[in-house]
Order: structure tokens, then sequence, then C-alpha cells
């Protein structure tokens, strides 16, 4: 949840706040979701009674690039959450939208990625390979998503808010679940890209 | 904390009775103006207040109690006799597939959630948990849930792959009536509740803990629920991924569990266990933790080995993660898989070993006052004991080969979620009903609930050990007399004698609901602290003011309430009364905290669940009306977001003076 | 990986000799404190009794398990005596309240250590019943055993050295030679199934897609009852199944008898009237092996054409089975039933050998469900319902016969011996 | 648990606002830059035959980004360690679990 922290000096057992304490524990949660998609997987991947093979169907180099976008959403994130910190809320916003811009890239080369391998004779149904494979890259990508909405919302909202930093909590939160969506990427395409069945 | 600190006009607060609050919404957030009724079946819908959430949790789950048990109920009267004829076999498969979902997760976990709702942010002395609106969404969610999982009932039939649901007999040529779509969406709902939940109780308990109260001054019912609460955040997603195999192969033809594709029904029974274990220490820790406060109560002595109880309850959480496949000694997996978990199991017999003994200790040596509670108390440790032993019996793998399927796993699972879960709820009901309602339930009913339930729970799943190992399946909507056998361990005998268990069993838990209706028409208020209690819970009026507490105490004991009352005399190290509840309760209102904001109501959490049965039943029926619930959640996140966290002055009648205003939640 | 020695016999390991102990002193408890296990393990209980081994592999395991409830039933006594001792010692007599002791951690270790020690004893000799139970290396017959909704197909492989030169299909009643280790190799054809003979040995999943193992082996001839134990759907209930074991000398008549050409009714009986009833009707889904059309061509079922499973039971030699309907019912009537399941084992083999005749038939039975089988045992069998299936049914449907089919059909099923 | 707890004074922000200034601008383009760089090494896999070096090689890279990433990115290096131990809760446990599960498959023998 998008939540603002306004709470300043407010005393916690731990001296840490609630929201980014929450924020933890649910990526601690994540993994244990996208482990069970990725292991489906790994079970699944040379499973193909019908169809097309990975090997026959993935696009090395076209995954790369948008692997690498992805990559360099991070940091520009992470500058997002740099100038947050230094109540910079334009840099916040700049910083914001392209980070937005860059995930915006990846779901498209999803998207497009998608719609070949469908013409290649992949389906959801085709397979337990095309199966298990939309199910774990797709809900990635819903979580990439997501992670773009929350964003653009929050430039929206910033751009309304009177005090300089006041939403840097926000942006921190939004950039952990950035970060993670990042590196749940990572796990992916080595292991279902570049590892052969 | 979630507490907003705001002047509150006037400075003293009345004592027992807190004045309701007056607000009035200055403007609109999102597309809805703020609730600001704090009275009447609205301020029960829009509330963000745990005790509320948690005696709304308490009733829903109460509710599926009934309607699980009739379920029970329906069961043994059909296998009551050779060839039951009061359910046909579809019906059947039906009724023990929900009534096993229903227990586990929509009586169960619901009632823990309820108890650590109310008592978690009590006991660690907070005045509400780290984020309100979610615990909200939270509940919605689980009510949700449990609807839509009932819904198939009266939509061409409910679930019937056992709530195992293994796969492919959970596929759609296997189970083609809606009914398992309803249940992996309605499950799918009420894990939400789980999940969020948890993390809002952890931070709860990590973040917001009164002064003083370290991790291990913490009550034990807390650990407890804390451990519950990560096993939840771990287990929850294992299940959701499981489900949403199951929902892609049923609803869009995903091929997850279609052997003729390859696949390998043991993945299900891989993701499903691997939740499915931590999910049995789900169920039976809240009972530990409870019956661990209500022991040292009526021993009138501290738990026995304190530090020893809380490190083997994270410690069968942490091994509880390594076990899962003991559910699946039958299923093929190779004598290495086998061997591996067999050993795993017995080592988890150590800590909960350690649990029984701690509870006789704590006993021995005590001054022991038999209430309703501390029967029950007893009881689980009794229960369990047995329940426990015979779980040690089918950790021996090959062993378990003979036991596994029958009824000597129902006689051995009923003995810990009976024996163990359930007694423990029901102390926690005697001993907290004061609490929660300012009024004691009757205890001449309760101990004939307390005596009725122990009977006919041993008359029901006492003579099951003998079924199973007698070779009586589960599962099996009628038994022939062909397989009865002859002599005293014949299945004819045994199975009418749980049959007519059962039915005492039913008697003693309607003798429950009476006692509640009795205690209700009651004039009698409870006493402050009726049961001379020892934790921060009882540190505060019966029941607690909405803000919970008129200052934060701070902690210097473990058991802080009890060393406030007693001081041990130097020369015999007997306890005597220094102060009296009142006294104690007294001294805090002296010193009232001035500034004490509670978060307001709020529709979103309300909203925002309400999508998501209709989500279900567009995947179910037709995909627009999904996209309809979906727009309704987008709508609700979109106003539950742009409603600030902190509610500005503008949002409260200014000229109110009468009581303690409201501020906004976090969540 | 030892897989050498079977437990608790013949070897004098220490543990094996503490565990034999135990085991002792825990008979002993039983006995002295009325014992439920002592009315247990003798008498005559229900036919699935899990505590009467009949075989080796079902002995290893009961001789493992019977000190575990042993000591668990030992430990059970002692803590309920110890409770119950606090309860009455320590009641409310209006003694002070307490010196607030908060535990003593040297009892609190020795309690947890002497648990865990029991277990890690029971573990060892856990670990190794398992690698014994799951040996391979010393099989003598090796049979095929197939789950599908609902009952159990046994497939005999070529096995020369037993006398089996084709392979033999059968159902209901798994046959095999006593004192013989037979190695079941299980699948299934739809859901997972379960295939647990507890005299014989434990039970073993029966999964789509993967090959189990189940050692069995009976010491004595005799009739062994058994049940699918994995819910499998609508009649997991009435999925039961027989493991009979025959001399060796009865068994190689059995597998002779198996193998026997088929031999026609006479002309003009009712019994060939049966076998074109049969033709017209049956042989859709049912095989019965050197069964001819009119026309002299061999009548070759197709029950992939018809049954979701893709197999239907082969009838060739019916009546030398004595159950049908994956053996909910018996095709003996109670009587003749009785003789042989309560036979001694030494007259077992006649009496199984001589199959059902007309007088032992249990023709209710076998009437009914040849009137309307889905009346009798819960199926997926109403055409209007089976769509997801493209139509096809998971069990016998209803066929709509008249009573003089039924008549000519049971006079002919009875031939097939 | 190993939280130490603290109580009064300090404060949601207090204790943390000196963690998380722990890397400049130029320190965060260094480790994407590195990353890159590894991701260019990965994708090299592809084209060029490492041999048996290449699944360890593989993992290994795919290990040290991510946990560049969750070390510098998600500031756990830096921030309280109650955030380490909630997270790497989660994911040993994942992976502990799910290799478990997939190592029953493959231990499946007969």
């Amino acid at each position: 949840m998008a939540e603002s922290a306004t709470h300043d000096a407010h005393v916690t057992s731990t001296g840490l706040s609630n929201v980014k304490l929450g924020m933890w524990l649910f990526l601690g949660s994540e993994c244990l979701l996208f482990g069970g998609l990725i292991s489906t997987y790994m079970l699944y991947r040379g499973r193909v009674s019908n169809g097309p093979t990975p090997e026959q169907i993935y696009d090395i180099p076209f995954t790369s690039v948008s692997s690498f976008v992805l990559l360099m959403s991070s940091l520009t994130m992470v500058l997002a959450v740099s100038a947050a910190h230094n109540k910079d809320d334009r840099g916040t916003n700049l910083w914001l939208s392209v980070t937005a811009l860059l995930g915006a890239t990846f779901v498209g080369g999803q998207v497009y990625e998608f719609t070949a391998f469908y013409n290649e004779g992949l389906g959801f149904t085709t397979s337990l390979f095309g199966s298990s494979f939309y199910t774990l890259t797709g809900f990635h990508g819903v979580h990439v998503t997501v992670g773009i909405i929350m964003l653009m919302a929050l430039v929206a909202i910033n751009k309304r808010s009177k005090v300089p930093g006041s939403k840097s909590e926000t942006v921190e939160m939004i950039g952990l679940y950035w970060h993670f969506v990042d590196i749940v990427w990572i796990i992916i395409f080595t292991l279902v890209y570049l590892i052969p069945v | 904390m979630a507490i907003i600190e705001r002047p509150a006009p006037g400075s003293t607060v009345p004592a027992l009775t807190p004045a309701p609050p007056a607000i009035t919404p200055a403007r609109t957030y999102g597309a809805l103006r703020r609730p600001v009724a704090t009275t009447g079946w609205k301020s029960w819908l829009f509330t963000v207040d745990h005790k509320k959430l948690g005696l709304m949790y308490g009733a829903t789950a109460l509710f599926f109690f009934i309607v699980g048990g009739l379920e029970a109920v329906l069961i043994r009267l059909q296998l009551a006799a050779p060839g039951g004829k009061v359910l046909n076999a579809d019906l059947y498969n039906q009724m023990f597939t929900m009534h096993a979902t229903t227990m586990v997760f929509l009586f169960v976990m619901p009632m823990a959630a309820g108890f650590a709702n109310y008592f978690v942010p009590l006991q660690i002395g907070a005045r509400d948990v780290a984020f309100p609106r979610i615990n909200a969404f939270g509940f919605w969610c689980l009510l949700a849930g449990g609807i839509v999982v009932n819904l198939a009932w009266f939509l061409g039939g409910a679930a019937d792959g056992g709530w195992f649901m293994y796969a492919p007999n959970s596929g759609p040529v296997f189970s083609p009536s809606h009914g398992v779509d309803f249940w992996t969406l309605g499950l799918q709902i009420a894990g939400i509740a789980s999940l969020t939940g948890a993390i809002n109780l952890i931070v709860t308990v990590l973040n917001m803990r009164a002064p003083g109260m370290t991790l291990m001054k913490m009550p034990i019912f807390t650990w407890m629920i804390t451990v519950v609460q990560f096993l939840l955040l771990f287990a929850i997603p294992v299940i959701t991924v499981a489900l949403f195999l199951l929902t892609f192969q049923r609803s869009f033809g995903a091929q997850f569990f279609d052997v003729a594709a390859g696949a390998d029904p043991l993945l299900w029974q891989h993701l499903f266990w691997i939740f499915g274990h931590p999910e049995v220490y789900v169920l039976i820790l809240p009972s530990f933790g409870i019956i661990s406060e209500v022991l040292p109560v009526f021993s009138r002595k501290p738990l026995f080995g304190y530090p020893f109880v809380v490190f083997s309850g994270a410690a069968i959480g942490f091994v509880g993660w390594g076990v899962w496949a003991h559910h699946m000694f039958a299923s093929g997996l190779g004598p290495v898989s086998v061997a591996v978990f067999s050993l795993a199991t017995m080592a988890i017999a150590v800590p909960t070993g350690v649990k029984i003994i701690n509870w006789t200790l704590t006993m021995w040596g005590g001054k022991l006052v038999f209430t309703t509670a501390m029967k029950f108390a007893i009881g689980l440790v009794v229960l369990f004991t047995i329940g426990g032993l015979s779980g040690v019996t089918h950790s021996v793998a090959p062993s378990d080969t003979q036991q596994t399927d029958t009824y000597y796993i129902v006689a051995h699972f009923h003995y810990v979620l009976f024996g163990g879960a359930i007694f423990g709820i029901f102390s926690g009901f005697y001993y907290w009903w004061p609490k929660m309602f300012g009024k004691m339930l009757n205890e001449r009913l309760g101990s004939w609930n307390f005596w009725l339930m122990v009977i006919g729970m041993n008359m029901t799943f006492g003579p099951m050990h003998i079924l199973g190992l007698q070779g009586q399946p589960r599962r099996m909507y009628q038994w022939t007399e062909a397989r009865a056998g002859e002599g005293f361990f014949n299945l004819a005998f045994w199975n009418l004698i749980a049959s007519v268990g059962s039915l005492i069993l039913t008697v003693g838990i309607g003798l429950f609901l009476i006692n509640i209706v009795v205690t209700a028409r009651s004039k009698v208020r409870a006493p402050l602290d009726p049961w001379n209690a020892r934790s921060l819970e009882w540190m505060t009026s019966n029941p607690p003011k909405e803000h919970n507490f008129d200052s934060i105490p701070h902690v210097h004991h473990l058991d802080e309430f009890f060393h406030r009352k007693y001081e041990e005399d130097p020369t015999t190290h007997t306890m005597r009364e220094v102060a009296t509840a009142e006294e104690v309760l007294a001294e805090l209102e002296r010193n009232a905290d001035k500034h004490i904001h509670m978060p307001s109501p709020s529709y979103w959490p309300l909203v925002l669940a309400s999508g998501m049965p209709v989500v279900a039943l567009g995947i179910i029926y037709s995909i627009p009306v999904a996209i309809v619930g979906g727009l309704i959640m987008l709508y609700a996140l979109y106003g539950w977001a742009l409603e600030p966290a902190t509610a500005p002055e503008s949002d409260f009648d200014s000229t109110s003076n009468n009581g303690h205003a409201v501020g906004a939640s976090h969540g | 990986m030892n897989h050498r020695g079977s437990f608790g016999r013949r070897d004098t390991t220490p543990f094996s000799v503490v565990m034999v102990k135990v085991r002792r002193l825990g008979q002993r408890v039983l006995v002295a404190t009325g014992a439920v296990a002592v009315l247990g393990s003798c008498a005559t209980n229900a036919p699935q009794d899990t505590w009467q081994p009949k075989g080796p592999n079902a002995k290893m395991i009961d001789d493992l398990q019977q000190p575990v409830f042993a000591v668990a039933g030992i430990i059970g006594i002692i803590v309920s005596v110890v409770i119950t001792y606090a309860m009455w010692r320590y009641r409310d007599r209006g003694q002070p309240i307490p010196e607030q002791t908060h535990g003593k951690p040297a009892l609190e270790i020795t309690l947890t250590v002497i648990p865990a020690l029991i277990l890690a004893v029971v573990g060892v000799f856990t670990f190794r019943v398992i690698f014994d139970l799951a040996r391979t290396d010393d099989t003598e017959l090796v049979i095929n055993v197939t789950g599908q909704q609902w009952w159990w197909e046994y497939d005999y492989p070529v096995q020369n050295e037993w006398g089996i030169t084709q392979p033999i299909i059968s159902s209901g009643q798994l046959v095999m030679p006593a004192g013989t280790k037979v190695l079941l190799r299980e699948t299934s054809r739809d859901v997972i199934h379960s295939y647990w003979i507890p005299a014989l040995n434990g039970k073993r999943d029966a999964v789509p897609g993967r090959i189990h193992t189940l050692r069995l082996e009976a010491d004595e001839p005799g009739i062994y009852a058994g049940q699918c134990t994995e819910f499998c759907g609508l009649s997991h209930a009435n999925m039961r199944m027989e493991a009979v074991a025959l001399s060796k000398e009865d068994f190689a008549k059995w597998i002779a008898n198996q193998q026997a050409a088929y031999r026609a009714p006479a002309e003009g009986t009712l019994a060939k009237e049966g076998e074109s009833v049969f033709l017209n009707q049956c042989v859709r889904c049912h095989q019965v092996d050197g069964l001819k059309r009119p026309d002299g061509t061999l009548a070759i079922a197709a029950p992939d054409e018809n049954v979701w499973s893709g197999a239907a039971p082969n009838l060739t030699k019916l009546m030398t089975r004595n159950t049908f309907a994956g053996a909910m019912f018996d095709l003996l009537r109670d009587a003749c039933r009785d003789d042989v399941w309560k036979a001694k084992s030494a007259e077992f083999g006649a009496k199984y050998l001589a199959g059902v005749d007309e007088t032992c038939l249990n023709v209710n039975d076998l009437r009914a469900w040849l009137r309307n089988a889905p009346e009798v045992k819960p199926m997926y069998a109403n055409p209007a319902l089976l769509a997801d299936t493209n139509g096809k049914y998971r069990g016998m449907p209803n066929l709509g016969l008249s009573e003089s089919d039924i008549d000519k059909l049971v006079a002919y099923l009875l031939t097939l011996k | 648990m190993t939280t130490e707890t603290t109580h009064d004074g300090a404060t949601a922000h207090g204790g943390e606002h000196s963690a998380e200034h722990g890397m400049s601008t130029r320190g965060y383009i260094n480790i994407a830059l590195i990353l890159a760089a590894i991701t260019a090494l990965e994708v090299s896999t592809y084209y060029v035959d490492f041999g048996p070096l290449f699944l360890p090689a593989l993992l290994i890279m795919m290990v040290v980004k991510f946990f560049m990433v969750v070390s510098y990115f998600m500031h756990l290096k830096f921030d309280n360690k109650l955030f380490s131990w909630l997270f790497y809760a989660g994911l040993f446990l994942a992976v502990g679990v799910y290799v478990a599960a997939l190592g029953t498959f493959h231990f499946f023998i007969r």
C-alpha cells in the first residue's frame, strides 16, 4: 500500500518505521511466491509434449536488452530515492518518471515477446513448458506493471504535495518493491533464459 | 506507533465509559466521505479498531464452527452403520471436503486471528495494531473468502476433492462441478487475510511494545502468535502458488496437473504440504499460547521455563518447514527422501514434548483453581499428549504406511486439533470473555460444557484409533460389513460409538452457545480482575476502552500486572497482595496520557474486499464480471491511497470537547 | 547404503538388543494395563487389521511399530499420572500463593534430552526398515498393477520361469504365490489411487505418469483384504481389492488355466445366446480373450473409445475370481464366500481354484449390476453429463438390458472359467 | 531472534538517516556499471562455450548480481540488521524448501 509516512518522531520499540518493516516482511513473503513459480517452471521446462521447445523460441539478444533495461531502471529508482531523501522533489519526479518509462519499456518488450512466442506456436495451453513459462513471467510482468502504476501515481501525488520530501518514505518503499521485482528478474533471466534445458 | 498525537480537548478522560467521539468530515477523500458513525452498525462495518475486528473475526469463526460442526455430524450419522444412506457419495465427498476446509480455514485460523487481534495489542501495551486499515481489510477478505467457498453449496455443489485437493482428482475432468473453483478462489481471498494479518501483527509486535517490554518479557500468547504469523507469512504464498496453478488449469486450460501432457501430480502434493505442514502449527500454536497464559494464572505461578517454551515454539515453527513430506510417505518419494523426512519428523516431537513438560511443571507446586478455563487447559495438555504420541507412531515412516489415510490418522489429528486447538480456544473463551464483554460466562454451564466435550470428544475420536488400526480407510462414504470383522475390535461397534460420541459433543458445544445467550442476558457485570490475572491485557477496564490504556504502562516484569499486585515475602518466599487490581488501574488513570488519538474508520477496506468475490465469480462464470470486480478494487485502492494517513484538523469537529478525537490510520 | 539384515531378528547390535528389551517391557506393560494391544493382536478382528502381519514385509513394519507403540503408551501413562497427581496434590486448599519460580534449566534440559535419545534410537531402526522395504533386487515375480476409477487391473508380464508365456490380465483379485517375493509395479490411468493389503505391507500410491514399486509376500496361502486408500473420487469407498496367495503348485495351476484357450459355449444353450449379447453390448469395453464374432474375427474391446481411463476389466476368466465391480461385490454367495475366506491354508488353494459355479453364484448382486450398474455403485455414467470427458464414462453405464438378456448374460458369464 | 530492542528515544528517523546516505550517486552508478558488466558476461555465455564452468559461472554471476542489488540499491548492507533477518529468512527458506522439493523429484528412484 502506498502510504505516506508523516508520523515523524513516533517512538517504535525497534526505532524502525512500521511501513518499512512491513515492506520487508512482504518481500520476504514474496520470495516464497516466486520460489514456487520458479520451481514449477524448473520442474516442467523440459516437458514439451506439444509445440516449440525453449531453445526454439527464446530470443536471447532481445531478452538480454530488456533485462538490461530493467536492471538500469533499478539505478534510476535508487537515484529517485536519493533525491527524495535530499528533499529534491524535481529530481525525485524526474527519476521516478524515467524509472516508470524503463519499466514500461520492459513490459512492452514482454508483450512483444509473448506475441512472438504465441505466433510461433507456444500458447498458454500448448504444453507444460508453455503454461509454466507464461505463468512465471506473467506474474513477474504483473508485478512490474503494478510498480509502474505506483510510480506514476506517486509522481502525480508528489506534484500536488507542498512540502518537499514529504513522500520520501513512500518513494523508498516503492523503491524496495521495484528493486525486488528487478532481482526476481535477475534470477528468471538466468534460470529461465540462459540455462538450457 | 500508528497513533497520531493530536491535542485533545478536555484533560480528564472518563474512567470506565469512553465517551463517543464526535466527528464531522470536512471534505471528501477519493469519492466517499470518511465515515463518522461511532455507534450502531456503521461503527462495525467501517471500524478499524482492533478489538471490534477481533470480535468480528470471532463471531465469523464461531458461525463457521457451527457450519463445520453440522457437516461433521452428518458425516458421523452417515457412518454410524454400514451402507449409510444419510448422504449419497457425491454429497458425502463434498461434506468431508468442506468440513475440513471450514474447520481449518474458516474456524480455527480466524478464531486465532480474532484472539490475536484482540489481545496482542493489549498484551504488549499498545493502543492499536500497526496498520489498522489493513487489519480491517483482512477481516473483510476472510469473510468474503468464507462466503465464496460456501457459495458453491448453492451453485451446483461444493468442492469434492478433500481439503488436500490432490491433483489430478481436482482437475476439470474429475471434478466437473464448480465446487473446486469456488474453493480455490475463496481460499485465495481468505489467504489475503492471513498474509496481511501476518505482516500487520509482526510489525505490531516488533514495533509497538510498551516501554520496558523486551521480547523476553512478552506474554507467551503474544510470542506464540508471533511465531504463527511468521509461519503464515511464509506459508501462505506457497498455497497461493498452488491455488493459482489449479485455477489456471481449471479456468484457463493450463496443463499443470494434466498427466497426459507430462505433468507430475506430486508437484501439487509438495506445494500443498509445504504450506500444509506449517499450517498445522498455525492451527495449534495459538492454543498453546492461550493455555500457557491460563495455566500460570490458575496455578498462581509463572509459566515454568518461559524461555524454553518460547524457544520450543520458535523451534516448532522452524522445524515445521522441514517435515512436509511426512504427509507423503505413501506417495512414492523414494527411500532417501522418506528417510530424511522421517527423521526430521521425529525431531519435531522434541520441542513439542518440551511444552507438555513445562505445562505440567507449571502446575507442580502451584495453587490450582479449577475454573472452566483451567479445565479446558488441562484437557488440552492431556488430549494433546495423546495426539502427539500417536503422531510419533507415524513419524516412523514404515509404520505410517500402514496408518496413513486410515481413521488412525483421523483420530490423531482430531486429538491434536480438537483436543489441542479447540480446547485451547474454549479455554480462551472462558478466560477472556469477561475482558471482551464485561460479563463472566456461567461457570456451572461451563463445567457441563467441558465435561460433555471431553466425553464426547473421546467417544468420537478415541474409537477412531481402533478403526484405523483395524484398517478402515478415511474418506469412504460407506463402509461394508464384509470388512467389519468380528470380535471386540469389529468396525461396526466402534463406528457406532464414534457416532454417538459426536452427538454428545454436539450437545456439549450447544451448551456453550446457550451459555453465551445466558451470559448476554445476565445483568451481572464481571469484576475488574476476576481471575487474579498476570498480564497486561487485564490492566484495563472490562471491556477495554477504545484506546485500551489510559496511560501506557512501563513494563518491568514478565507478568507485569501480577507483580504490581503482589510482592514476595522475603522470608517465606510466598506472595502477598500489596495492591488490588482497582488500585493498579486507578494509578494508571491518574497518570493518563493527555493526547490520545485513535485511527478513524474507513470505507475503503470493505469496498476493496468486496471487489474480490466479484472477481472470483467473474473468473468462474464470465470474465466481464471479473473486470467489474477489478474496477471496484481499483476504485477502492484509489480512495484508500488518497485518504490521508493523517486526517487534517479540519476533518474534525473543532467545537466538540467531549472526548478524545480520532486521528487517521496508517494502513 | 546397507540393505542387508532385517530388523530385530538375526542381528545382535546393541541397539536391537535395547529395542527388543523395550519391546518386551512394553508388552508387559500393555498386558498389565489391560491391554488394547493384547486384545488387538489376537482373535478375529477386521480383515484389514494392521497389527496382524501375514508376511515378512508387514512383519518388518510390525516389529518396528510395536515398541514405538509401547514406548508411546508408557509415556502417555506417565504424563497422565503426573498431571492427575499434580491436580490432586496442588489443588487450592487455601495455601498461600507460592514462590514465583521461573523454572529449572537443568531439569528442562534433562527432560528434553531423554525423548530426543529415545527418538534417535527409533530413528536408526526406522532408517533401516525404510531401505529394507525399498529393496527390489531380490524380486522373484513381477506383477503390474494399474489403478483406475474404481478398480484395479493386474497384468502379469511374461515370466517363463513361472510358466507365464503370454501376458495375463486380470482384475479385482491379485493372485500370487505364497512364500515368494512379489514386486508390484504400480501406476494409474486417471487419478491417484493407493494399493494397500495391510496384512502384507503398507500402502503405496499408484500415481499416473509414475511407476512405484511395492514388495508383497504372504507366508501362507490365503486371502488378504485390502482397500484403495487414496481418495480417488466418487466411488473411492467401493474400490477394494484382495490378494490371494496360493501355494506354488496351485499358482502354477492358476497360471495354466488363465492362459488356457477360450471355450465357446455350446450351440443352442442359453450361454451361447449370452455370448451374442456380450458381443453386442459388453465387448465395446470388456475384453474376453479368444472370443470370436459370428464372422470368425476376434472380438477386440475398445474401452479407450468409451471410458475415460481407457480401460475396463478384462473378463476372460471372470469366474475364477470371486469378486466383481472393483471387488465391491462378491461373486460368491455368503456361505460359499465364508467357505473360501475361512478355509485353512492347506485347503485354501483347492477351494479358491474351484472358482464360481451356478450354486455359489451371488446372482442377486450380479443381476443388479447388469441391470443398472450406476445405481448400485456411484459412477460418472450419466450420458447427459459427460461434456468434460468428451462423452466418455467413468465407470460402467446403464446398458438398459432386458431381463431376458440378463438371464443370458449370467449364463454366459458362468462359462468364463 | 536477535533483535535488540531499543526504547524511548530511538525514533523512526534518528537511526536511519545516516545509514541511508551510505552511498553517493557516483557509487550507485558504479554499482550499476558492474551489474551491467556482469550481465554482459552472462549473455556472452550464450555465445561462447565455457565448458564445465558454464553452469556454476552463470549461477555465481546471478547470485552476485542479486546480492549487489539487495545490498546496495535496497540498502540492506547499511540498514538495520532486522530488515536483513526478515528478508533473508524468507529468501533462504524459499531456497531451502524448493530445492528440497525439487530434490525429491530427483531422488525419486523407482
